[in-house]
């Protein structure tokens, strides 16, 4: 195994920890590393170039850029706990850590030795939109053959196989101004926007503030450019009205100033140093009274024949590395350039005693500053060359410098092929205007810049520094302090007098000329090996144009055939030399060619940190009835109904499912059942117009409703389908309760308000939820009388005293309650209302005081089992939205006389009227087995024509089953279903189409248990034996 | 501020058996006149708590809500000791400060007395229906879990689930606000009963989704002593 | 039309795929068409193509005011399924997925169909009755959709959650091992290569700014950025902007346009081999050919024609998707972008006649346009060719509304709203 | 994230609001009085324009007031608020996106 050792480091400078060393490993080799370095800055101090291979043409990659546009350097962390591997990590954003473990992706077996990279002539096939033209002749060839294939070699890391067990936070914050980027022009914003009383949030992706003064050597007010930055954030810091957020990344720039950062809160600690329960990340969400993008620019590479090698640099990362990070990333160096900018790279690299083998200026007459004073320190300066190609494999060997036809072509073949381990190359720079855009705003192209810069904003914002274009330090200052002040004049405070402008060393700029393709000679296209755009998704120019020659001329459409832009680095080095390229090809200028919108996010976001805390049981409130603890005790098992948790039945020891509802419902048909019904929605109504009211919102008649009795009703929308249903009391004068469904709770005194608020402001109605103030037991069966009698000791409640559908104050158990006599078993049944915090009382007194009656907790399941052989139905079960009251068989409910109720003119439309609508009727198996269980047909079976279902399909289906049980009363089976026409054939005989057959049944009435009602009021034979 | 002429069952519990320590166990307990849905989370909320933030609930109250046109609130507030607010967003208290209104909106309040006067106060709020037929009061004393967070970073912990601006100069003693917190409607009521007249700030949740909230809050409150507490 | 195959790939390859040549012409507008299709996406290539291929009517124009396939075909979650509860959108959807089996071959462009499966899954007793209904309506209609107990869905999606911890866990799924993934993108340009070759004019940057009509009421063409168009009939395929167009013609429908969001992850290497749809807890997911996880969810809730959503609705998403998926936690949001969706009151699409002669109208799809492609173009060509509608799209004329036949697939919509 | 104005409440997010859609549509005096197609149109034919839209949204969260509000479409701009019963006030052509 290779002893890897510092020797790309320097021996003073950077702004590292020296005096502590941290080992990380590296593709199973273990190097050094300082507190301060990133992945990328200590590989590159253990002089590792190659880090991993790229996604279609698996060609070795390394290092292109410092910061978050890097597209190459993908890594998988790994950590001592597997579920905490995380893959595509970009070396240039991984704060090195003692003990980091990181392996390159998407190589196999090894990132030296890829099988992957063997494609050979296979490459030369891949063009742009290669997978469009083959294999389209067999789906099966397709599906089995060659897009596993394509699925194996795509994609880069490797998801985790365990869950996630890092905690994640949000924050929501408002602030006057929002600072984006902590370099120059940003400090420079915050540092005019602090001790002015407005909010300030100055947010910097990097774990330190500074920006490019990190990575150049700058002076400002005498000041090296780290001290000035340490300077001003002191400054910052002493400021109690600013929030500084390093390692935090603005993601997402939304309506109204509404923004959306990542903070990496404990990335950069080795586990056992990251304080407990701190969350890994959080998520900041930002509604700022002002933004300032301050969010710098990106440089962007020469597009040349394998200008993809390891060993090919940015020129401004390679200062980065240099001051930054105080790492040497070659020795002999070349430096290839459009602009004289970049200049500075080759002098400071010169400078820290690399041999600078020449300087390729694709222009005749580079600008006066930088490339004088590189003349002027003996550096080799070849004006009007380009360079065409390269040589090396895991690391660039040399560089094939070539002269430029008449046409300004890369000739064919090299004036020199200059050796060097570190080709740095600059095409500019590109303003960093993601968030900008996200915001709205447009985009202008500005030829003396070569870039998009922002233009118009629809947001309140600025756009200070690089990220305005604006590449002079002093300027990027000065504009940064101007729009620091006016952001918190603009909030309304006072931001002092304008701090007077700073001394600034820095070179001048200069000046750039586009060069987008170092576009080999006519004929000789492809001389120099493949011109990488993307280095990510490996597009080349030759794809760009072969995607504009094929009629892909809308840059959208090029990205989309050439995959540009789409790797997890976004194009942000590629998007712009693929536009140049596109519109050379087009032979357009660039602003008619366009450019791409930016959409959030600006870099990747972990899916976790997205979800914040809504993971696990806070994925959704569960709502708990005040009973809740009871269920629990009692072994229940429970269903979700919305967001409530209701007990679904309540299994003995040795129980099953089907033998416990059994058992409860015997117990409420043969003694007394206990329900806990508290999450039936509940509304007060209250005002003159109370009656008025329901008998708009209800299909039936309310106006003669007398105080203290109940009455049912059905809802519909204004499409004339069933919503809701329950039972609604007369309280008072001007006062009922309404009864809700438990789903459709919130979604009903919506619909009511939504009414009385838009439509019928006149009518002097007062609603208010008092769902959670009661908690309601309901006691069923023919025992329930004597229950009752024995809870409200002194008070008549038997059913001869107290009617059925009326209510009664009385004190039960002690407690003040209201109690229903309504039923929705069929058998004598109580519900009683106590306060809600008092419905655990309620509960312990009925199971204490009926135990000898043997009062039987009942769910859900039972409760469904035993309504179904009423023929009650239940809305979301026999309803799906497209029942009208009549197909439901609840014509009886539907007024003749009301002028008008919501939905009434809807039931009168033609398709209302058909005689073939879908009926509610009953279904029983027709060779009934008793105590044959298996004799339930499954809900949601369709019904058919006896014998259909042995036709091909289509089969006409008549209707379905929308419930279906074991009726122990009944000793069958037995459904309530939806039939075409179906109450005109009580009695027909049709077919449940099951996968593995039919099953004849018999159509009949849904009513199928005591349809006379006599057991409403109290069995008198059970009562008379509980007795 | 009205001067309180109430009647003695306003101002103290008309029910003799109702009140923080009557019942059937102990206050808050299982088998209480008022079972608080929390019984089983009162230790954890607790042990979460600390000098930065504490969390805690409650003892019962009376909550009525009041629906009404603005003319009416003059002789509600004669009778209740203190009129309810018309800025939106605010809570006025009676001179003994044992009386609150909350404003909930245009037309709707919600009244907190001390527990036990609900029926007495419900009664005499009703009265004066006769003046106008846009009254409605309900009581809501059961409806909600009340909860309490104090300390100096009792704001930052509300910051994690809820969208509003919590800052001081934002939003202090003297507001409440109906908004979300996490996934659940809440209604926060700012005060500055904290020790040395820091925030108090009350949480209203319905009672079904208590022990979700408190679950919530409790997991926001982990490794807050961790966090920058600027807010 | 010079065709694709492996032999034509190779040889390009020797000349550096410098003799490729274009997929489809840009042509000037004609004066004149027989159709004007108004809209280039999916929808209305593919009317296009079938007016030409099986009605010999050629002499028609697509006009797209940006760029072919720029609205929702390539802005979709690319989901192919045709599990639809009624009758009706049974017909048209298991129409659309047969044509899409063909389609590469047809074309002579590969789409990418990849019939890797669909869940959609139950997490609650009433999700479990509908899943099942739908199942049975499925089979009974000739689909192939079956009912999955939890042990079922866990072994076709090893990856997925299905313990009982789960706030909402999962109690079941319907499971359709046709339905799968395409392309978005090649299905347009694929359908725009094969119109072309056929004599249709597809004209890009040309959007329609008013719509002509006779005296006597009947539709003359359309106004455009490029001019007048004539035209005998006029076909609004124009999702996200069905209304507008409509409105041209003071044409009023049910429709209301909203964004829809969709994200993808990071690529990783292959992790996840179907599509996974999860109306309740709202959230869908599958992973693309390049490695990516492609998440969609609900609309935003409301009108909006900005291609841009609210980020708590991706924020709810991405929460479930980490309550479904754990092992997903820590993988990353890398793109995120919105279509504008038409919906309408039934969630089924209108297709058919309007009340103007000669003009037709096809929108209103929804969240479930893309996976319709085929088969709406098929059956809109003939409607229009016909000027009566195909049987299987008569029951989507806007007359629906007016008789109550509506055709309600909140249900089987991919999430419910 | 839309940040809409209540007329009580002040600026909230967007969350704490339910869309109403169309504002203005009103309820018809006489159902039995219409055609098939005048009642289709009031349950199902809505406004759906590229620009100016005068939308209804209540504070659920908050005060549960209902109210509507003007907001450009193709920008999100909320533009104007204003109480139910009140009329849409004027708005300045030079803010709306949609009318470009």
């Amino acid at each position: 195994m290779t002893e890897h050792t510092q020797d790309g480091r320097r021996p003073d400078g950077g702004l590292i920890d020296r005096s502590k060393r941290l080992r990380f490993r590296f593709n199973g080799h273990w190097m050094d590393g300082h507190p301060g370095d990133t992945l990328a800055s200590a590989l590159l101090a253990n002089g590792v170039h190659l880090v991993g291979r790229s996604m279609k043409y698996h060609r070795p990659r390394g290092l292109l850029a410092a910061g978050p546009e890097d597209p190459g350097g993908l890594v998988q962390l790994h950590g001592q706990d597997p579920a905490r591997t995380d893959p595509n990590c970009r070396a240039t954003q991984v704060p090195l850590v003692d003990g980091l473990e990181a392996d390159s992706v998407n190589v196999w077996p090894s990132v030296e030795r890829d099988l992957g990279a063997g494609l050979g002539a296979a490459e030369r096939i891949m063009g742009a939109g290669f997978y469009y033209k083959v294999m389209h002749g067999s789906q099966w060839m397709w599906q089995h053959g060659f897009e596993p294939l394509i699925r194996r070699a795509a994609g880069f890391g490797k998801a985790p196989t365990q869950p996630d067990p890092d905690r994640y936070d949000h924050r929501h914050v408002h602030c006057d101004v929002l600072i984006v980027g902590a370099g120059p022009a940003g400090l420079a914003a915050a540092q005019s926007a602090i001790c002015s009383g407005a909010r300030v949030i100055l947010a910097e992706q990097d774990e330190r503030l500074g920006g490019s003064l990190l990575a150049r050597d700058r002076r400002i007010d005498g000041w090296s450019g780290p001290d000035w930055v340490a300077a001003v954030e002191a400054r910052l810091r002493a400021c109690p009205a600013v929030r500084l957020l390093p390692r935090t990344t603005v993601t997402g720039y939304y309506d109204r100033n509404y923004l959306v950062a990542l903070e990496r809160v404990t990335d950069h600690l080795p586990l056992d140093q990251a304080p407990a329960g701190r969350p890994r990340q959080r998520l900041w969400h930002i509604r700022a009274a002002r933004v300032v993008l301050a969010t710098g620019a990106h440089e962007r590479p020469l597009v040349f024949g394998d200008n993809d090698r390891p060993g090919i640099m940015l020129a401004g990362a390679a200062q980065a590395y240099l001051h930054r990070w105080a790492v040497l990333p070659g020795r002999d160096v070349v430096l290839f350039t459009n602009n004289d900018a970049a200049y500075e790279a080759a002098l400071d690299l010169h400078a820290a005693g690399a041999s600078v083998r020449a300087i390729v200026d694709s222009r005749l007459e580079p600008g006066p500053g930088l490339p004088a004073r590189a003349r002027a320190a003996g550096l080799r300066i070849m004006t009007g060359y380009v360079i065409g190609g390269t040589t090396g494999t895991a690391r660039v060997t040399g560089a094939s410098v070539t002269k430029r036809d008449g046409a300004g072509r890369a000739l064919p073949h090299a004036l020199d092929t200059v050796a060097c381990d570190l080709l740095l190359v600059s095409g500019g720079w590109s303003p960093v205007v993601h968030l900008f855009s996200q915001s709205g705003g447009r985009l202008r192209y500005d030829d003396d810049r070569v870039a998009f810069v922002p233009d118009r904003a629809v947001q309140d914002q600025a756009c200070v520094g690089a990220c305005a274009g604006t590449v002079a330090l002093a300027e990027c200052l000065a504009e940064g302090a101007a729009a620091g002040a006016e952001a918190v004049r603009r909030a309304g405070f006072d931001p002092g007098p304008a701090r007077p402008a700073p001394a600034v060393v820095a070179p001048e700029p200069g000046t750039i000329a586009p060069l987008w393709w170092a576009r080999p000679a006519a004929g000789q296209e492809h001389a120099w090996g493949k011109p990488f755009v993307d280095f990510q998704t490996d597009t080349t120019a030759h794809d760009i144009r072969q995607a504009a020659r094929e009629g892909f001329e809308s840059v959208e459409h090029v990205k989309r055939y050439t995959l540009t832009g789409f790797g997890t680095d976004q194009g942000k080095t590629a998007n712009i030399n693929a536009l140049g390229i596109l519109s050379e090809t087009l032979n357009r200028p660039i602003p008619q060619v366009g450019t791409t919108t930016f959409r959030p996010p600006y870099t990747p976001v972990t899916f976790a940190a997205m979800a914040g805390r809504d993971r696990g049981d806070h994925l959704d409130p569960a709502r708990l009835t005040a009973i809740h603890d009871r269920h629990v005790a009692l072994g229940a098992e429970f269903e979700d109904v919305g967001q409530w948790k209701r007990p679904w039945y309540y299994p003995h020891a040795g129980e099953d499912m089907a033998a416990a509802v059994a058992r409860e419902c015997r117990a409420v048909r043969e003694a007394v059942g206990v329900l806990d019904a508290s999450t039936l929605g509940k509304i007060d109504i209250q005002g003159p117009d109370a009656a008025e009211f329901l008998n708009r919102v209800y299909t039936n008649a309310w106006k003669k409703l007398a105080i203290g009795r109940v009455r049912y009703g059905v809802m519909c929308r204004e499409d004339g389908m069933v919503f809701d249903d329950g039972t609604t009391a007369r309280i008072d004068q001007d006062r009922y309760l309404m009864t809700t469904t438990t789903g459709n709770a919130a979604a009903v005194m919506d619909h009511l308000e939504a009414y009385l608020q838009t439509e019928w402001p006149d009518l002097r109605v007062r609603l208010t939820s008092v769902t959670e103030q009661w908690a309601t037991v309901g006691l069923a069966g023919p025992r329930a009388g004597v229950l009752m009698a024995r809870l409200a000791s002194g008070q008549d409640l038997s059913p001869a005293a107290f009617p059925f559908l009326s209510w009664r104050l009385a004190v039960v158990a002690g407690l003040h309650a209201r109690v229903f006599r309504i039923s929705f078993t069929g058998e004598l049944q109580y519900e009683i209302n106590v306060p809600w915090h008092q419905g655990g009382a309620l509960w312990d007194a009925i199971l204490r005081v009926g135990v000898d009656l043997g009062v039987t907790p009942y769910g859900t399941e039972t409760m469904h089992v035993l309504r179904a052989e009423k023929g009650f139905i239940i809305v979301g079960q026999e309803t799906d939205g497209t029942q009208t009251p009549g197909d439901l068989g609840l014509d009886w409910l539907v007024s003749k006389t009301k002028p008008d109720f919501i939905g009434k003119r809807s039931l009168s439309r033609p398709d209302m009227l058909r005689p073939d609508r879908r009926q509610l009727v009953g279904l029983r198996p027709k060779d009934r087995r008793p105590k044959d269980s298996r004799q339930v047909f499954p809900e949601g079976s369709q019904i058919v024509e006896p014998g259909a279902a042995r036709r091909p399909p289509p089969v006409p289906m008549l209707g379905f089953i929308t419930s279906s049980y074991w009726s122990p009363a009944l000793d069958s089976g037995f459904a309530l279903a939806l039939v075409a026409g179906g109450r005109a054939r009580i009695g027909d005989t049709v077919s449940v189409a099951l996968p593995d057959g039919e099953r004849p049944a018999v159509i009949c009435d849904p009513v199928m248990y005591d349809k006379e009602g006599a057991r409403r009021d109290g069995h008198p034979d059970a009562a008379r034996r509980a007795a | 501020m009205d001067t309180p002429t109430l009647p003695a069952a306003l101002l103290e519990p008309s029910d003799p058996a109702a009140g923080p320590t009557a019942g059937f166990g102990a206050p808050g307990g299982p088998g209480g006149r008022w079972e608080s849905p929390l019984y089983p989370l009162e230790r954890a909320m607790a042990a979460a708590s600390g000098p930065l933030v504490t969390l805690s609930s409650t003892l019962p109250r009376t909550a009525l809500t009041l629906r009404a046109t603005e003319g009416l609130l003059p002789e509600i507030g004669r009778l209740y000791g203190v009129t309810p607010p018309t800025t939106p967003n605010t809570w006025t208290a009676s001179a003994d400060g044992r009386r609150l209104a909350l404003w909930l909106g245009p037309d709707e309040w919600l009244l907190v007395a001390p527990d036990g006067t609900a029926p007495a106060l419900e009664a005499a709020i009703r009265e004066t229906r006769a003046n106008d037929g846009w009254l409605g009061v309900t009581d809501t004393s059961h409806t909600y879990t009340t909860l309490v967070l104090t300390g100096p970073r009792a704001r930052l912990v509300l910051s994690k689930g809820c969208t509003l601006d919590l800052h001081p100069r934002a939003i202090g003693a003297g507001a409440c606000v109906q908004t979300l917190l996490a996934r659940t409607r809440v209604l926060l009521r700012f005060t500055d009963d904290g020790p040395d007249r820091a925030d108090a700030i009350e949480v209203w949740v319905r009672n079904s989704f208590a022990r979700y909230t408190v679950a919530w809050l409790l997991d926001a409150m982990t490794g807050i002593a961790a966090e920058p507490g600027d807010f | 039309m010079t065709r694709y195959s492996i032999w034509s790939l190779a040889r390009n390859a020797l000349s550096h795929h410098a003799d490729w040549p274009r997929q489809w012409r840009s042509p000037a507008p004609r004066p004149a068409y027989d159709v004007v299709i108004v809209g280039g996406g999916g929808h209305g290539l593919a009317t296009a193509y079938y007016l030409a291929k099986e009605h010999g009517i050629a002499n028609v124009a697509v006009l797209e005011k940006g760029w072919l396939g720029g609205g929702n075909t390539g802005r979709n979650t690319t989901i192919v399924r045709s599990n639809y509860l009624w009758d009706e959108s049974a017909a048209l959807y298991e129409l659309s997925l047969k044509l899409w089996e063909g389609l590469s071959k047809d074309l002579n462009y590969n789409v990418m169909l990849s019939q890797r499966g669909v869940l959609n899954l139950a997490h609650s007793l009433g999700d479990v009755r509908a899943g099942r209904r739908r199942a049975e309506a499925n089979r009974l209609n000739g689909i192939d959709s079956v009912w999955l107990e939890p042990e079922g869905v866990k072994k076709v999606c090893p990856p997925l959650n299905t313990s009982a911890s789960l706030r909402y866990p999962v109690l079941g799924s319907t499971w359709q091992p046709r339905g799968g993934t395409a392309r978005h993108d090649a299905v347009a340009w694929g359908y725009a290569r094969a119109a072309d070759a056929r004599g249709v004019d597809i004209i890009q940057t040309c959007e329609v700014t008013g719509i002509r009509r006779d005296p006597d009421g009947r539709v003359a063409g359309v106004e455009t950025t490029q001019g007048f168009i004539g035209a005998g009939k006029v076909g609004i395929v124009a999702a996200g902007h069905t209304s507008v167009l409509a409105a041209m013609a003071d044409i009023r429908l049910p429709i209301q346009s909203h964004p829809l969001q969709a994200l993808v992850s990071e690529p990783i290497k292959p992790v996840l081999d179907c599509v996974v749809m999860s109306g309740a807890i709202h959230v869908y997911v599958s992973q693309s050919d390049k490695g990516e996880l492609v998440i969609g969810a609900g609309i935003d809730g409301y009108n909006s024609y900005a291609q841009r959503g609210s980020v708590h609705v991706l924020e709810h998403q991405t929460a479930a998707l980490c309550e479904l998926f754990p092992v997903f936690a820590r993988l990353r949001m890398m793109r995120t972008w919105a279509g504008i969706v038409d919906v309408c009151p039934d969630a089924s699409p209108i297709l058919g006649k309007t009340p103007v002669p000669g003009l037709f109208i096809n929108g209103g799809w929804g969240t479930g346009g893309f996976k319709a492609t085929p088969g709406s173009g098929y059956v809109f060509a003939h409607t229009i060719a016909r000027d009566e509608p195909h049987p299987v799209a008569a029951p989507f004329a806007l007359e629906r509304f007016t008789t109550g036949a509506l055709i309600d697939e909140h249900g089987a919509a991919a999430v419910a709203h | 994230m839309l940040l809409i104005e209540c007329p009580w409440c002040g600026p909230r997010e967007e969350p704490e609001f339910h869309y109403g859609g169309q504002a203005h549509v009103v309820r018809p005096a006489d159902p039995a009085a219409l055609s098939d197609a005048d009642w289709a149109a009031y349950v199902f034919l809505r406004d759906n324009p590229k620009g100016v839209f005068a939308e209804r949204w209540c504070h659920t969260a908050g005060c549960r007031r209902w109210f509507n509000v003007l907001r450009d479409t193709v920008s999100h701009r909320v533009l104007a608020v204003y109480r139910m019963g009140e009329t849409a006030p004027a708005v300045d052509p030079a803010l709306v996106e949609g009318a470009r």
